[in-house]
């Protein structure tokens, strides 16, 4: 990111119910410089649109993993290429 | 250590054959074999698709391998998961684990398993013979399961 | 519950398909399998043999397995255990447990195992390539392992 | 056992070590009634001769069993048809 910069690419990915709610499985997005960790971008999501309100109407079950590592929703996206949105996971 | 995501099923002795084909050092060989059960809240079951986070799944695998050869004296572990449609009856997952003793393996096992079901990114949706279904929700004993291991935290 | 004591090796997935085929209502299914080292004692073993108690031995598997069905949630259970002569690497024992819970699955398989180890009335005797060799003694932490389940004394 | 008789036949039946030390598998006796336990009969064997008494040098490591199942030294041979003496066993 080069200062000065006010939003950078990330990828965004949703999976099962959240991935149906959202309607996408994945999309690029222009990250604002003022959404810094991943309950920021929950946030943020919420308010662009009904499906994305809805997908993540229940912040406290949804799961978040940053470039394919598991993440609280406290984590930092300083260097987030990929983020991802899930449900618990079922497995096994 | 070896990781496998598939469609295709998989046969047990093949896993155990790919881990200690002409190795005689070993004494105990544990597997596990997670199956699609053909009825699920009291209604029968077409069929269960499971959808997965490509690139993470593998490296979810990898890592809780990892953990397993931390802990414990193995000589070789594999993990096959399948992803996509499966019918009842099926082979959903598989671990195998070699290691000089028993308990070992036993333990190895079951940590793979416990570990497998809360970290690796795999999600079930069921479809009831009568049209309805949804997705599996998460239990909260698979998380207790995995408290007894006193993991680190990540 | 099946038990089969035999001079013919085992197939591990024969072994699974032997309780589950055509079942749709198990969801774990754990085995178990022994192997013949290659070396004991820091030496080089070319063979080992398995003697038993005809009727005994059998009688003895049945009431391990009924035991593990009497304190575990088991769909079925499957013990092999082979007698005879044994080459390194080549399976000394099978054990195959179907269960409703991977939890239960585990746990009634190591029960199996350690109940066997201490109770069945088999007996090793290994051979090594330089032609010594004798009977393999019993290992205390075999006593210990079957402790930890609490059993009724018999 | 009719009352009076003095012995009553007994399969004794030897494994592993045992077997090699006594030199049969297996053999028929006449048990005295006085051999009332599994230790008794023991000490009975070890008397019969050199092979006995070397296979049961050390009665503590022997283990028995009475008609196919396992018994201390303790037990009573009152309804033995077969008796057994082996080592520890070392399956699996």
């Amino acid at each position: 990111m080069a200062a000065g910069s006010d939003t950078r690419p990330v990828t965004l990915m949703y999976f099962a119910w959240v991935r149906e709610k959202v309607g996408v499985a994945r999309e690029e997005i222009a990250l604002p410089a003022s959404v810094a960790t991943v309950a920021d971008l929950i946030g943020w999501l919420s308010a662009r649109g009904p499906h994305y309100a809805n997908a993540f109407a229940k912040p406290d079950i949804i799961r978040a993993a940053i470039n394919q590592v598991h993440v609280k929703a406290t984590a930092s996206l300083a260097s987030a290429r990929e983020v991802a949105f899930f449900p618990p996971v079922t497995g096994g | 250590m070896t990781v496998r995501v598939q469609t295709e099923p998989f046969d047990v002795s093949a896993g155990i054959a790919a881990i200690t084909m002409g190795r005689t050092d070993i004494g105990a060989i544990v597997t596990f074999t997670g199956t699609v059960r053909g009825e699920a809240h009291g209604k029968l079951l077409a069929s269960m698709e499971l959808e997965h986070y490509p690139g993470m799944t593998e490296a979810e695998l990898v890592r809780v391998e990892a953990q397993a050869h931390t802990r414990w004296s193995l000589q070789d572990t594999l993990i096959i998961h399948r992803v996509g449609m499966l019918m009842p009856g099926e082979g959903i997952v598989l671990v195998v684990v070699a290691s000089p003793h028993r308990h070992a393996a036993f333990e190895a096992a079951s940590f793979l398993m416990d570990y497998l079901k809360t970290r690796a990114p795999f999600w079930k949706k069921e479809t009831a013979l009568d049209g309805s279904g949804g997705w599996v929700d998460a239990r909260e004993s698979d998380d207790a399961a995995l408290a007894r291991w006193n993991l680190p935290h990540s």
